[in-house]
């Protein structure tokens, strides 16, 4: 195991980026890349991708499937990916179900709570129907408003919603109208990926836990960038990816409470999920193999375990530290810039490093097309939040986020290239 | 990419406005970006008499939906057809296809936003909806501009 | 692109063997290894290895959602993948769609087809219910029968099947009987992954057609190693895996006819798969998009683009005739062991390269731990094919399956290797 | 692995049969493999009378339902109890665990599957079952010789 580092001294990011291969590339005619795009996906260390090969030459094999030695080597390393990467959120192994992405995880507790239906009378506790709610927000990422839009489709449920503030905060005012007896599931993100605000787990969760609601986390955009124990926040599930934390893509993760998986009923059904199968009926194993049908994504794991460690080294407070120091800047630097409008708060509590922002006159896609000409990688559009936009009145904005690997020179060029943009298009005041 | 006749059609855009009457309406979104365009057509016969449009968006669509109604105001559908698939198959083409600047005029700037392709839907987009709009005048458009596999946008 | 072999010239194993670097390993006390599991899982060639790692150190990025350099050429390469893929089953792009593994592919369409119940009036010539029939097989791997099992238990469909003979071949004689009027959906596996035994894919698609069924090929085992064109199947669904495949975890395919994919609603929904948003509902992207919710297994994908060129520069062809000659020679060594007994065709006509047995008074784990004693690595169990092993009166089975890495001397030490256990149980005669 | 010890128990298992009258019966499969045991208990107050058992499975899991037996019969559920935790412990201590062979007699011949993780299942098969049928017999054993994270098997 890797020392950990709980202090919060400053990170050596010329060091760390010395381990991401594809950061000393250049874009464009030779411009250096300047990769403000980790909150769509972050790049992964040579740590990373050494892990994931060494497994592939050496111990590479099904799952729980085998009994010869590369079988239990690659079941072990498996394994052990799960035990590292629930240490890193505070879970035991029991309580992590690997999925392929965050997505499937939010869709994972959708089906398993629509198939409770039909799966038996000890399953109605999971079970909604007409007059039942399920209640999201208007900052979601699709992945956490569109699965719960189909669950409501599919069981005559109805979606209601938190609405957002002027400033990007929650507009928690109606709480208690809003989370009632009726309602079944609460789903929230734990911090935006558009606006970087970090919500009120506690409250929300006090308020679901009154009235009997599960909980749904999307802690996509936390887990990589901040310490989060999943347990002590107190919700029923939660989900993130391991491409957004330095890990591979093709891998996410569902924390859900161990009572709770044990209960629910299977959503993807075949190999390595069962405990006895029969033409007439199947029954099911414990979690969480009962929710990883089929050959998973092993290697992947494995990165993704090797990923953590690497963020442990690292140490996630000062990695929360570094990113908020690059977010002052970035709210500064942009902030200071007349027809740049940061949308999201420019106060730094309770805030993480995704910075969207609308130069006046400059539509995104040109700003980013801009950016990109000088080498800054950054998002536009409406970042699968297109509800979020619309509420904000702007049809897309410009993103940009970090992550270690990023220092106050990448948050200059980003500035630098905003005004470029603004003069190109001639709205430069 | 950002050609000047690029950014002449951006910041003064042709034809642009809603105008009654018209034959045909329709909705386009880019699903990636929200940008959208609503875009009427008229038609006298086979003629089409005026395309108008509104919406928003970046440069790039602003501007290639503006060159659209240049191309195919006063022309036959038979005519605007061949335009159209000939500004797709330059759009399609990763800058190796060669524009004929007789058939496309002004639609020759767009050859460099063929080398990026998240751009090459900002400038289809207002064909999409020209393509839509004479569909729903009544009159099929055949062509590759608007196939199941490359459909972009909603239609409301 | 590589250069194609459509000869049969016989493969060269030796160089072949030299691209998979964990071959070269050995396993319990310096035994050379001997890998006869690649039913359950392939191992990877460098150039598959390399394809993915070049991604991730030059091009990685979420793909379909950036403007920037990166992202163009990730979703490049995604797509290209994607070309590749679709053009060695015979398909086009827009007919293929990315899961996580074969298993998801299958429940993709099952869960497709129960929500269509709920997706709108125009989705109701996908619907089931009461009085409606799924029809699969005795001979299905656990993926192509439990999502089955629990499609009949969300609609209230009845689940019927085929037998499978003393030989291990499909009973096709009630087949009139069993596919009918009330038939919806006819699954079946290509080649069994337990017997090896090919089935009539045309027989099985003629009956469906005239009554109108759907028909969903388990391609998993057939996909890795022959030559397999869908389209001139006439399924119209399919599903193949990676990992299967000298390509990575983590990725599988489901191939569906265009004109389905269009017309069938969503199944994992979130990012990426939408064409507009609203708190109060969303639409959907066309298909392959509609499919593929949230960030992809980007770099699996490319890995598995790669794992295709490789292939097709060996030769499927000339991969099918290698490894019937490896399973001649595999029924031949086993057959003459008495109180060895094959389970599945001897005959070599419409048969692969799979190869179960069970050895009298050995248990098949005590056979697969001498074996892994020796090196050999074989599965052992009921390959996820329960039903099919109390068919055929057996609770478990030894199975050695083939690639194109192994040759006769593999099956050498396997059939001494089994005599050897035979020796250690004191059973040898 | 492969002791003598445990070949003998294979070849010769012990107390093997069903057996009436009892008073708890557990059916136990693995689910990887497909083996499967029955076993009764027959208890006289807090005594363990008789274990039968009778089922399909591999060298390692008839052996160790013959030396469970062994281990068990005659004994209290408190001394079984403490038996299997230090089994239990054994198999799952990868081979570091040094076993006692005061109490675990011929179990200790089982020290070399720990190593085997894909066979420990198999040495667990019939101890699950016998946990099991103690409980329906009406008494609660505790250990950690089943908890929910390691149950294995199926119950019907
Ligand atoms: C015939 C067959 N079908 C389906 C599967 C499931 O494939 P996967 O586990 O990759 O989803 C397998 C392999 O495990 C198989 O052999
Ligand atoms: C807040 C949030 N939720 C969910 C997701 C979906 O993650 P994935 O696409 O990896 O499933 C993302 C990223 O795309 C995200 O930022």
């Amino acid at each position: 195991m890797t020392a950990v580092r709980s202090d919060t001294a400053p990170l050596d990011v010329a060091a760390l980026r010395a381990d991401f291969p594809i950061l000393s590339r250049t874009v464009r005619d030779g411009k250096p890349l300047v990769y403000l795009d980790s909150g769509a996906t972050s790049q992964r260390p040579r740590q990373v991708l050494d892990a994931e090969r060494r497994f592939l030459e050496t111990s590479n094999a099904a799952v729980h499937r085998g009994a010869h030695q590369l079988a239990e080597e690659a079941t072990d390393a498996y394994e052990n990916a799960r035990a590292a990467i629930a240490e890193f959120v505070g879970a035991i192994p029991g309580e992590l179900v690997f999925t392929k992405n965050a997505t499937e995880g939010i869709n994972l507790v959708a089906y398993a709570l629509s198939n409770s239906a039909t799966a038996g009378p000890e399953m109605a506790r999971f079970t909604l129907s007409a007059g039942d709610e399920v209640v999201v927000t208007e900052m979601e990422h699709h992945a956490n408003l569109v699965p719960w839009q189909q669950l409501c489709q599919r069981t005559g449920a109805t979606l209601r919603w938190f609405g957002v503030t002027d400033e990007g905060r929650l507009d928690l005012s109606n709480l208690d109208e809003l989370v009632t007896e009726r309602t079944k599931v609460v789903a929230f993100t734990h911090q935006s990926n558009v606006l970087g605000t970090v919500n009120p787990v506690r409250t929300l969760v006090e308020r679901a836990n009154r009235v009997g609601a599960l909980t749904v986390l999307d802690a996509c955009q936390s887990v990589p960038h901040a310490p989060v124990n999943l347990p002590a926040l107190g919700v029923d599930f939660a989900v993130f990816s391991g491409h957004k934390m330095l890990g591979p893509s093709g891998v996410g993760v569902l924390y859900g409470r161990r009572e709770l998986l044990e209960a629910m009923p299977p959503f993807l059904t075949g190999g390595s999920m069962i405990e006895l199968v029969r033409m007439e009926g199947s029954t099911f194993a414990p979690p969480p193999q009962r929710f990883e049908a089929g050959v998973p994504m092993t290697s992947q794991a494995v990165g993704l375990g090797a990923a953590v460690d690497y963020l442990t080294a690292v140490g996630m407070d000062r990695i929360a530290a570094h990113e908020h120091t690059l977010t002052e800047a970035a709210l500064a630097g942009l902030g200071a810039i007349p027809g740049v409008r940061v949308i999201g708060p420019t106060d730094l509590a309770d805030r993480g490093g995704a910075v969207s922002f609308v130069v006046d006159g400059v539509h995104p896609h040109d700003v980013g097309q801009v950016l990109d000409g000088l080498g800054v990688a950054v998002r536009v559009g409406h970042h699968c939040a297109w509800p979020l936009h619309r509420r904000l009145g702007v049809p897309a904005s410009v993103r940009a986020s970090f992550y270690l690997y990023n220092d106050l020179s990448d948050v200059d060029v980003l500035v630098s290239g905003v005004r470029e943009a603004q003069r190109f298009f001639g709205v430069a005041s | 990419m950002y050609q000047e006749i690029i950014l002449d059609h951006y910041k003064n855009p042709h034809g642009r406005g809603l105008r009654e009457p018209y034959d045909g309406e329709s909705f386009q979104v880019n699903p990636t970006c929200g940008d959208e365009v609503t875009l009427r057509v008229r038609l006298a016969g086979e003629t089409i008499e005026d395309v108008s449009y509104e919406g928003q968006g970046c440069s790039i669509s602003q501007a290639a939906t503006s060159v659209l109604t240049d191309l195919v105001v006063g022309r036959t559908v038979g005519e605007a057809t061949r335009t159209m698939d000939a500004f797709v198959e330059l759009m399609q083409g990763r800058g190796a296809v060669e524009p004929d600047e007789d058939v496309l005029e002004d639609g020759v700037a767009f050859a460099g936003v063929a080398k990026y392709p998240a751009r090459v839907k900002c400038a289809l987009l207002g064909w999409m909806a020209f393509k839509d709009a004479v569909n729903r005048a009544g009159i099929s458009l055949p062509g590759n501009g608007a196939s199941g596999s490359e459909r972009q946008g909603v239609q409301s």
